[in-house]
């Protein structure tokens, strides 16, 4: 059931108060999934502190969970409405048979770069060395294996260490681990922390058409909330524009959501909105940075064995267009 | 072989005896110090705690030092803790995170307590309930957390619900393991009694296997305090995250290891203060032990 | 005849030792009876087993009063050698306990305070098993089961721990409410004497396995007390065929 | 009052008592079978063994039921795991996985346990000693395993001798708090026959302290298996990844259900494995309980 | 005048209850003294005094043929009311508990076979506690003792469960090796025959607290047995001087 042509939501564009379901609120709970929001998936943080979900008649409860696969599993048991994620685990999941939709997505290209101490000098450097992961087969490693492959290394060539988010930059000063994987605030923190550490690379430059962070939903739940949908999809995009648009109102809540300080987030603000343009602006979920995803999975050997799943199947971009034509396209990014 | 005859010294007293009076003759003061007392490596109240508070002072005091030695964002000592202890109280975080934890820390306490007990006294006491109940708590207690969490949050969602079954399940294994055995210990001697009475079944429980399995339970009990708190926490990290867990990672992903400390020492010190609370709960509970 | 108590074929093994092999015995109403034999031969086993206390016994028949005594029952209580009081229970608890589970306690106050009074325990009446002597412990157990006015008195070595005193007075009122309330009561008992002033008969056994060395009336009439009954001219002979009898018991085994 | 001649019947027999030859003289068959037997609500052996197994085969079957009507990715069922079980064993990652743990898992066990029956009967016997463990003890116990990581981490590294700390850490807590605990238990009246015979400190401890502790230490050592197994992949997970935690995660990240159920299980069978054979070592360790 | 044992001024109290108040004993060189006294009156806890059992305990100056004896000392070893038997061990085992951890276990087999027999165990040499009757129990607890040729024995109701025949054999036994080896022993016991037959000195406690109401001496010549006892012109009046101040030490507390 594609397309979401429908001229239903269409009549009252004009008036910015959407107001998708109608006269009452309708409640969406959103699992998201970091423990703690970061800079990446702030932008909810920012539509719910802009008042972008009152705009549309919804009321937003979030949760932020461990990893993405907590999320996914969520969203297919029926607890959450929205689930946020990387999309390994959607795919996963979607290949598994699990009955999920991808609706919209927030970073959806990556921004992560790779930092290491002062003796890490080129990826080639990493072989034989303890490498920090979170989970195998979850993003950070997944990243740490592309990196390695560039170098022509393989997952075999290094150890893998499992490490908290707190041990992190401890592990990496006292040389325990040589590389870990960063988003921009924290690498930033880190390198406030101790200045020898330095990035070694920076993903979305390596990994340009890889495909990050989407929102998703169950299949049986979009079919009979059309109205939620597209409501969310309206006050992601608009929460999205205004993370390009106005530096100065996004940058304290982003700090306040996820606890850097406002000047580490205003040096991250930089390499998500204008380095990496890391948001979409339009309706984004292009089909085929979405088939490279896959692609690049079945490569690396994070895909679940054996299986193609079908991304036109698990992408429905009609609440996306839907919302997009409702607040007008806007430029698309470099 | 002495003779019949006594000599008339104060040793063997003669008959009819005369009651000596220790009032009367009260022993030289050199005498009485040198009064045989028995040692029995036995420490006065006093010296009790200073060694217990001595050797923990020891222990601070070491870790105050090693601490200071190692990388703040690796490890952190005592009085930056103590310090993060006083900001994050003035900023509040600390006080709302304690409550959302203590409360599903609670509930879910009482409830594995109690279905610990009442599960283990039964299968202690009835040969039907043991045969069933042992392979599936075997099972259960070897499974990592981490196994259960998709399924409990199938059941619960990842709400509050959930937090306190986790906390009930981690909490219910040691009290009902060590109630069963508790149960299984009761001295046979005293069953015959209560079977010699015609006790009713539940009479027997009362006079018998509960007083009886008490040492048992009660170091059940114990045992379940440390496991509920660390329980909790993973509660915390693997549902929708929130209470102390969630001030431990938010913290740790800013890599402020004092603060993350403040929520873990807290957590150490509910355990200590719990378990001493449990024992002042088991010496009223229970006054019939001997005092040492 | 009647008989109060009837047990046919007792036999009790544990593993491969046979303790009672085939033992049968009767007991007429308001009969006083001891036993008495060798240490070990297997009266507290004999005990336990009328009292439906071992799952090795096996009893051909067992009644009382021409009722079946199957199991454990409230007409039969038992006074244990080993005292089985309840740790956490005071002496006026452990008292009351065989009241309390049988939902006796009503209106008994008075017979528990005469019985913490005849066995010299009012003042001891707050503690706990472990502040008591041992004789006082043995009271215990004694007045625990005297208090339920059983139909059948099981009693195994009751006054072991006490003093010759507080035996005698023991005696004379254990009696004293056996006579007047149950009618039926077998005693183990170590002491020669103590068997023939309480009982109207003794039996030695020897063992094990406990077989029946001596089965005897006594020829001494009720009341009897130590001087009546040392003074009786039967005395003497029966103490020494007891003794003798005891011995060959010991023999045998 | 009966007469003081007995008649002729064979019950009260007369002196001298014939012995009676109970070969000789077998009852009817009519009356053996109606031979009072206690019933103490004991099972026979193969009544135990049914209800066991039954009980067992009614939990999969319904774990079938249920596990087949939930949507794959979120939970499996019976069936799946063996499958995947035989596919995994094809493949050769289930055993690698397996041996890699059990090493961990072996020697971090005994490690923990050695230390925890020693610590415990330390603190059960001597006052100073409890004094100064007990703190530290309830408040290490009550930590998080999270809070630990970085710290065993800068110790030890990621390598398997911080997995087989992590292991021996939490193996150590119920060992050792069930040892004190019945070392305290142990009957005071024998206590002091040790010391009447002045015995020395070493004897004591194998005449009295250790086997009348034996039913403590040993619920202790089974609470600690289960500890153990949800300790090593703790350890797996949060340092170098490896074993069965790996195939957890692994699969896990993939939705591959049956896949991660097949360690857990694995996990579990363990544990029931190893609760049976630690009982049987108690039974012959222990020749002196009475057999019911 | 030489002393064996002197005890001066034991004082014991259980929190508020004060069980003995200033008692001493004096125990001649070679002297055997038995102790009889009302239930509860405190004669365990004045072993267990002398014993150095007793933290509560504090005792004035205490010899042991002129030697202080402050803590327990392997010249003293005491026989238990309650056994104090461990359930882990065999009868053997048991017996040998003493040997074992005073480290003289050496060479000692044959002595233990001896006592396995005299105390009618050899049979029972690998049963564990539970599997043993009351007075068995109490059997292996006086081996125990006995094996340690101690310099003074301290006897606390010895022979309370074991029948009259096994008592008697038990008593010349136990004598006969207290006079070959030990020559200094306190028996407490409720058998006031028992307590004429063994001792040269009689002790009456009264009590709680516990005081002496007699102490006397015996009249009658070793070697001493029941009949030769029974039969002594002085019998009868020592053993109603007993009763007596048994009665009075009842009385009074
Ligand atoms: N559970 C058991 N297992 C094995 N043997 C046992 C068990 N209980 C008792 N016996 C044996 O049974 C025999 C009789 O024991 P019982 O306690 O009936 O003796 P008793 O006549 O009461 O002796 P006492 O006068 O010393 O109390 C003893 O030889 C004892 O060893
Ligand atoms: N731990 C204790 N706490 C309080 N009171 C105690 C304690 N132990 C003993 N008593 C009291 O001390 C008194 C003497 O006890 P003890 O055991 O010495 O008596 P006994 O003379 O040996 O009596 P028996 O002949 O009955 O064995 C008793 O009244 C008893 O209640
Ligand atoms: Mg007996
Ligand atoms: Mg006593």
């Amino acid at each position: 059931a594609c397309g979401g042509d429908d001229g239903g939501a269409e009549p009252g564009g004009g008036g910015g108060t959407g107001g998708g379901a109608g006269g009452g609120t309708t409640t969406l709970r959103v699992a998201m999934p970091t423990s703690t929001t970061s800079f990446a998936n702030s932008d909810v943080a920012v539509a719910d502190e802009m008042g972008y979900f009152d705009e549309v008649g919804l009321a937003v409860e979030i949760s932020n969970l461990k990893s993405g696969s907590s999320v996914t599993t969520g969203v297919v048991g029926g607890q959450f409405e929205v689930g946020g994620s990387s999309i390994e685990p959607v795919i996963n999941a979607f290949a598994g048979g699990g009955e999920v939709k991808v609706i919209a997505s927030y970073t959806d290209r990556l921004e992560v770069e790779m930092v290491v101490p002062e003796d890490i000098e080129s990826p080639e450097d990493l072989k034989g060395k303890p490498v920090g992961i979170q989970e195998v087969g979850a993003f950070r490693e997944v990243m740490t294996r592309m990196v390695l492959e560039d170098a022509g290394l393989t997952a075999k060539d290094v150890q893998y260490v499992s490490v908290n988010a707190n041990a992190y930059i401890g592990a990496l000063l006292q040389g325990q681990i040589s590389s870990a994987i960063l988003h921009p605030e924290q690498a930033i923190e880190a390198t406030n922390k101790d200045d020898t550490l330095h990035p070694l690379v920076n993903l979305y430059e390596v990994e340009p058409d890889y495909f990050y962070g989407v929102y998703f939903v169950d299949a049986g739940w979009l079919e009979e909330n059309q109205d939620a949908a597209e409501g969310f999809a309206e006050a992601i995009t608009k929460a999205h524009r205004t993370m390009y648009d106005d530096r100065e109102a996004v940058v304290p809540i982003i700090a306040e959501a996820t606890g850097f300080d406002e000047k580490v987030i205003d040096g991250a603000w930089e390499t998500y909105m204008e380095e990496v343009q890391a948001y979409p602006k339009n309706v984004g979920l292009e089909e085929d940075r979405l088939q490279y995803t896959v692609e690049r999975m079945q490569e690396l050997g994070t895909l679940r064995a054996g299986e193609a799943p079908d991304v036109a199947e698990m992408v429905d971009r009609g609440p996306m267009e839907a919302a997009v034509e409702k607040l007008g396209e806007v430029e698309e990014r470099s | 072989m002495s003779g019949a005859t006594t000599p008339a010294d104060r040793g063997a007293t003669s008959p009819p005896a005369p009651r000596r009076d220790p009032l009367a003759q009260v022993p030289p003061q050199r005498e009485i110090q040198a009064r045989r007392t028995l040692r029995l490596r036995t420490l006065s109240k006093n010296q009790r705690r200073a060694v217990r508070y001595g050797s923990l002072l020891v222990i601070l005091l070491a870790w105050e030092i090693y601490g200071r030695s190692v990388n703040p964002i690796v490890f952190t000592y005592p009085t930056a803790i103590v310090q993060a202890f006083f900001d994050m109280i003035a900023d509040g975080t600390l006080v709302d995170a304690l409550v959302d934890t203590l409360v599903v820390l609670l509930i879910g306490s009482v409830i594995g307590v109690v279905f610990g007990v009442a599960l283990g006294l039964v299968a202690g006491r009835s040969d039907v309930a043991r045969q069933i109940l042992d392979i599936p708590i075997n099972a259960l207690y070897a499974l990592p957390a981490v196994a259960l969490i998709p399924v409990i949050v199938l059941w619960f969602g990842f709400g509050d619900s959930a937090k306190v079954f986790v906390v009930a399940f981690f909490v219910f294994f040691p009290v009902v393991i060590n109630t069963q055995r508790g149960v299984a210990e009761v001295d046979p001697e005293l069953l015959e009694v209560t079977r010699s009475f015609c006790s009713s079944e539940s009479r027997v429980w009362r006079d018998l296997l509960l007083p009886g399995a008490l040492p048992f339970i009660f170091t059940g009990i114990r045992l379940a305090i440390g496991r509920g708190l660390v329980g909790v926490i993973v509660a915390e990290f693997f549902t929708a995250i929130s209470g102390l867990g969630n001030l431990i990672v938010t913290n740790a992903n800013t890599f402020e290891t004092a603060r993350v400390f403040v929520p873990i020492v807290i957590l150490s010190l509910i355990g200590v203060v719990l378990t001493g609370a449990l024992a002042a709960v088991e010496k009223v509970l229970a006054p019939w032990r001997r005092e040492q | 005849m009647t008989y109060s108590l009837e047990v046919e074929d007792v036999n009790v093994r544990f593993r491969q030792n046979v303790i009672i092999d085939g033992l049968s015995l009767r007991v007429e109403n308001d009969e006083f009876v001891s036993i008495v034999g060798t240490s070990g031969c297997g009266k507290t086993t004999l005990l336990r087993s009328i009292g439906g206390l071992l799952p090795q016994a096996q009893v051909g028949r067992m009644t009382l009063h021409g009722r079946e005594l199957k199991t454990p029952e409230p007409r039969a209580a038992m006074v244990f050698q080993h005292f089985g009081l309840f740790p956490w229970k005071t002496v006026e608890q452990n008292i009351r306990y065989g009241l309390d589970v049988q939902g006796r306690a009503q209106g008994m106050d008075a017979r528990v305070a005469e019985l913490l009074e005849i066995m010299s325990l009012t003042a001891a009446r707050k503690k706990y098993p472990y502040q008591l002597s041992g004789g006082m412990k043995q009271r215990v157990g004694i007045a625990r089961a005297l208090c339920l006015e059983p139909e059948l008195l099981l009693l195994d070595e009751p006054l072991s721990a006490v003093d010759a005193i507080t035996r005698e007075i023991m005696q004379r009122e254990v009696l004293g409410i056996i006579e007047r309330e149950t009618r039926t009561a077998l005693l183990v008992t170590h002491d020669l004497d103590e068997a023939i002033i309480m009982s109207d008969r003794i039996i030695v056994l020897g063992g094990p396995p406990a077989r029946v060395m001596l089965d005897v009336r006594s020829p001494m009439p009720r009341p009897r007390n130590i001087d009546s009954v040392r003074s009786h001219p039967d005395y003497i002979p029966l103490r020494s065929q007891l003794w003798d009898s005891l011995q060959s018991g010991r023999e045998a085994a």
